[in-house]
């Protein structure tokens, strides 16, 4: 088992002409993923190294049977990328794309709400069920199957905390990067709900950042309903406030959104809060025995 | 984006609202003359993206043109809160009844807009949140519904009567300001009714959404105007994320969350980062040697330390990125390497293999930071 | 209300889409005249607000202004299904290249809207989607999100490309109708690609919401344009719903679904109902003197069922409004009255010790419709 | 039991002050509904009968805690006051107001579906769970509790079966009418789930009319997950098409939306269909045993 993403997989890729999204499209084929369709406006009937391109998402689902986009279209079209997805059906879409409009992911979310399409991200790193499936842009060749499921704000964190526990020999259920942005889909509380749901996962990693009350949320739904080890990490101690810290949604707003609140917030329900990424491995390792 | 005030009361006044009149002033002698044109009295207020300008001394009021240029002379090129002063407004002053306060705001848990008002004006808000939260009218607005009259009647309700109308008028621009100006922020402390029952916009906190300013060209074109570090500057141009800190270690990294993780490590090792510097994906020469000159660029930096993952970032290419980087740039500091993740091993021979003076390469991130602390305390 | 075809193409002008050029004409000199004016060759169409013309014989292409003449005669003053012809619309005849489908309507079970388009024209559209599916593009689209891009170029898919834009921007205006106009249907069968790739709304069935023609004055004010029968204008002018149907029961009740359970009943004892008649909820002596009357000036009814349940209705006062209304109405055939529900007892109190020769209590709806059945089948 | 309204029912009511407003909301008061506020804009501060008026529905949920709302604000306000009243978190809209633009219904159906409130209505009688609270105009003096659960989407025929019904001493756990119009809140589907749930209910009456497809939707769900006995009645058999009968929704399209194939939908899943509303009672009667 796993979360999101497995080999019932199916994967339909928006904006696979692009020059990142031939590139990721190719490599998570690679890795094994099914990859069944691509869709550009305008190029429908065309095909990439075997992937058939299809106008819409839904001509792709229609043709195709896809159940799970990855979006890597620019900026200015990747809202209505999502809607699209949506409206096509798709179960999960996973957003790539940086630099969206605020404003245009909070009508994505209003719209989300009513349907049944879960969204990760954007502005991600995607989701990797070691093993099974890659929808989105972590390196496979960090991750290893096992029993870890490890949910991230930041993408570069992902693979530094995955990279520390597979060279110590501990593997993952699942991966999320679920995005910098202030307004994004699924977030620590629901990657909670589903990891405790998962046969597989033993354990469960947090790695939280600055800004935003995710963590805070996270840490009243381990206290209410994760009976899972958790181990979690915050980035951003040392970041000053009013200061946007690459992320859009890293930024500490008065006294609103530090690091230190919100390590203190995972602490008092119970996880394991490591100070750096390596001994974060170190905690898992540990708990998990 | 954080607009001054009287670039966020130029976006109102585009938008219908009513503003005291008032200019920019950028000398002593120009608020005189504003305040002549103004009737002879003034406000006298300071310009900078940061708010608390009331209690800090930044807003004065001045009865006369020889007042206003004093004020105005103490206030220009000094810092306040560490924000420089290029300019203040100069406006006029009103017959007020009563203040309120109002804003507007991206409200990032829900995904949805928050609204509120107060008859308690000139208050801090969250302190009224706290201790009497019936006296603030709260409402939630969803994207994609909009605006509704009982939004606006809800908000308005502890406001007097007669200032219904206007209130509700103002918010309702406000709201505008969301849709059309896609604006994240939009504050209003305070928000005036005047003895004739106008109801007026006397300040003016607008945030823009950095991510939507491609649509905004306006709006964007403001930023040339505020007051910004030249390093800051120079990478921003080359497409680096850079924020300025106050600690002796030059941190380069790829990917935010790693970057300020590096910061952490840094602290906990007893030392202080200069700056945060994400580099990026791609994590080239051309984007090294500008990292290393931005971060170098720093008289404080006493140490460089580059904390690379790869990812989909190769490291054996940043290695010859940094070696590259170090032809081009005087590396007049020692230079920490952390590379670890797709091809590693590759990228850590490249640089043994180079033997650059300057170059300390490190096995892990903990390492990296110790090292680098070291560096800092010892002699430049 | 369902607007004629000619009706339509004005919204569609008004929206900014193509139509061929054509006239309305109320006389065969008429439409020889307009056939002049277009170059003396036409498209002769009978307006009805049903459809179907195409194949019955509504629609006729005309040579000659002489032609136009003889086909407009032929037309205007006959029935086409049931519905009277005041007029035709006289179109110019355009070089088509390829007739298409498209459709947008309220979906009822959703609450959302459906659309469809397909390249296949002039054909059924329900025998479309049983027997080809693969030929017809089918979206739903959200109220509240709107028309999307995406909507569009699905829609559109299979058409020819050169039809792709022209068509996607009819769908496009089709949608502004729904927003702007209140339409909860908008057909266009056929749309045409021209050979000079315009693409052109061909035909026009069009509905726009009855509850909503209070803030659509202009399709509203069309209303008077629509042959209806006498009775049915003097009903709604008194506020009743009043539907013409073909058997000798005149029909009162109160509530829409308790007047078609009546006629149901009525039909299940052997006779049938006259008309449809709802007199909502209050049933004053007004109220019931105009009923009758409306029921009664159909000469086919040869006995009036009124059939009320009291809830908020007083059954004391209706007995008192019929007893009333009897003294105004000449009612030249027996009424049967069956009261039930609240005061019911004392309404029928009210109507035994009146005695009124016309009318006939019942104890119950089956009863009435018994009796009500046998008196239709008796002499007149 | 009994569903969507009992006495833990708060209601207020929006539309107060106008004529009917007034008289159902003091009607409903007098049979032992728990009527806390009303809502006129304008009007705060008032009071109809004791009954505090307010300018917002917010604020009567702020100050009184009223959990339910009845509407009788005309129709080009109405689909808006159901908006503010699922933004003030009230858990059950009743909806009496006839004649609302069917696309600002479909505005407020999209909203509703992200939210946690009910709607049932609009142009409908509205609740009553006898006994226990009357959210709506249906008459309380007919009815009488009991474990019938009714469904209707004419008034009139609620009125009727009902008062059949408690004739013969048989009495209702609550009537639902849930309005003649072609987009609505609860439908058939909703309600059968909901009594189906609901320990009081033994068996649902169901009664249709012709047009739209709600009584065939209706039958898949009462053959999916209906255990309890179901009596259905349509009205609308001599109905002819295109003729709209009274309510904007009971018009037969072409050959869909007939009475014949909605009885036949029901008979096929095996509920019993009365030819009238007497013999729906006797059904009823017998199928109680």
């Amino acid at each position: 088992m796993s979360i999101l993403v497995d080999e019932r997989t199916s994967l339909v890729v928006q904006g696979i002409t692009g020059n990142e999204g031939t590139f990721h499209t190719l490599r998570n084929r690679d890795y094994g993923t099914k990859v069944v369709a691509g869709v550009t406006p305008g190029k429908g009937g065309q095909d990439v190294e075997g992937i058939p391109v299809f106008d819409t998402v839904a001509r792709a689902v229609a043709e195709t049977g896809a159940n799970t986009s990855m979006i890597f279209v620019p900026p200015r079209f990747a809202a209505e990328a999502i809607l699209e997805a949506v409206d096509a059906g798709i179960g999960l879409v996973v957003c790539i794309t940086e630099g969206i409009p605020v404003r245009d992911l909070a009508n994505v979310r209003s719209y989300l709400e009513a349907s049944g399409t879960r969204l990760v991200g954007p502005n991600c790193p995607g989701v990797i069920s070691p093993g099974q499936a890659n929808a989105g842009i972590i390196p496979g060749e960090i991750c290893a199957p096992g029993t870890v499921g490890l949910v991230s704000r930041s993408g570069t964190l992902v693979y530094q905390i995955v990279h520390e526990l597979t060279q110590r020999g501990i593997g993952q259920s699942t991966c999320v990067g679920m995005g910098g942005d202030p307004v994004h889909g699924i977030g620590f509380v629901e990657a909670l709900e589903l990891f405790q749901a998962d046969a597989e996962t033993e354990l469960i990693v947090l790695t939280g950042e600055i800004g935003g009350d995710d963590e805070e949320r996270a840490a009243a739904v381990i206290a209410e309903r994760v009976t899972k080890p958790v181990v979690g990490y915050l980035a951003g101690f040392e970041a000053p406030p009013g200061k946007r810290m690459g992320h859009a949604g890293a930024i500490v707003t008065g006294s609103s959104g530090t690091a230190a609140a919100k390590a203190e917030a995972l602490e008092a329900v119970g996880a394991s809060v490591g100070r750096n990424p390596s001994q974060v491995a170190d905690l898992v390792a540990e708990r998990l025995g | 984006m954080d607009l001054y005030e009287h670039m966020g009361k130029d976006l109102f006044r585009a938008q219908g609202m009513q503003t005291p009149r008032g200019m920019v002033a950028f000398s002593g002698e120009d608020a005189a003359d504003a305040t002549r044109e103004l009737g002879g009295r003034s406000v006298v207020k300071i310009q900078v993206q940061i708010g608390g300008r009331g209690k800090g001394g930044g807003v004065e009021l001045c009865d006369s043109p020889e007042a206003a240029a004093t004020a105005a002379d103490r206030m220009i090129g000094t810092a306040f809160r560490g924000f420089a002063v290029s300019r203040v407004l100069v406006e006029e002053l009103l017959p007020i009844a009563r203040e309120f306060y109002t804003s507007l705001l991206l409200d990032r848990s829900r995904g949805d807009y928050l609204a509120m008002m107060t008859a308690e004006g000139g208050v801090d808000i969250e302190e009224l949140a706290r201790t009497r939260p019936e006296t603030l009218r709260r409402i939630h607005i969803d994207p994609l519904l909009g605006l509704r009259s009982y939004h606006v009647r809800e908000l308005v309700g502890t406001l007097p009567v007669e200032a219904w109308e206007g209130a509700g008028e103002v918010f309702r621009k406000m709201y505008e300001l969301v849709v059309e100006r896609d604006a994240t922020l939009v504050e209003i402390n305070p928000l005036v009714l005047l003895e004739d029952d106008r109801v007026v916009a006397l300040d003016a906190k607008v945030t823009i959404d950095d991510n939507a300013l491609w649509r905004q060209a306006d709006i964007a074109a403001l930023a040339d105007q505020f007051p910004i570090d030249e390093v800051e500057a120079r990478a921003k141009e080359q497409g680096l994320q850079y924020v300025k800190l106050d600690g002796a270690v030059g941190i380069i990294g790829n990917g935010a969350g790693l970057v300020m993780s590096t910061l952490d490590v840094v602290a906990q090792a007893g030392a202080r980062a200069a700056n945060f510097l994400d580099v990026g994906g791609g994590a080239s020469a051309d984007q090294m040697a500008t990292s290393l000159e931005v971060v170098l660029s720093d008289p404080a930096v006493r140490v460089v330390l580059v904390n690379i993952f790869g990812g989909i970032t190769r490291c054996d290419l940043v290695a010859q990125g940094i070696l590259e980087a170090l032809e081009r740039v005087d590396a007049r500091v020692p230079i920490v390497v952390r590379l670890d993740g797709t091809n590693a091993e590759d990228g850590r021979r490249i640089l043994s293999d180079a033997a650059h003076p300057r170059i300390v390469p490190v096995a892990n991130m903990l390492q990296a930071a110790e090292e680098a602390a070291d560096l800092a305390g010892a002699e430049p």
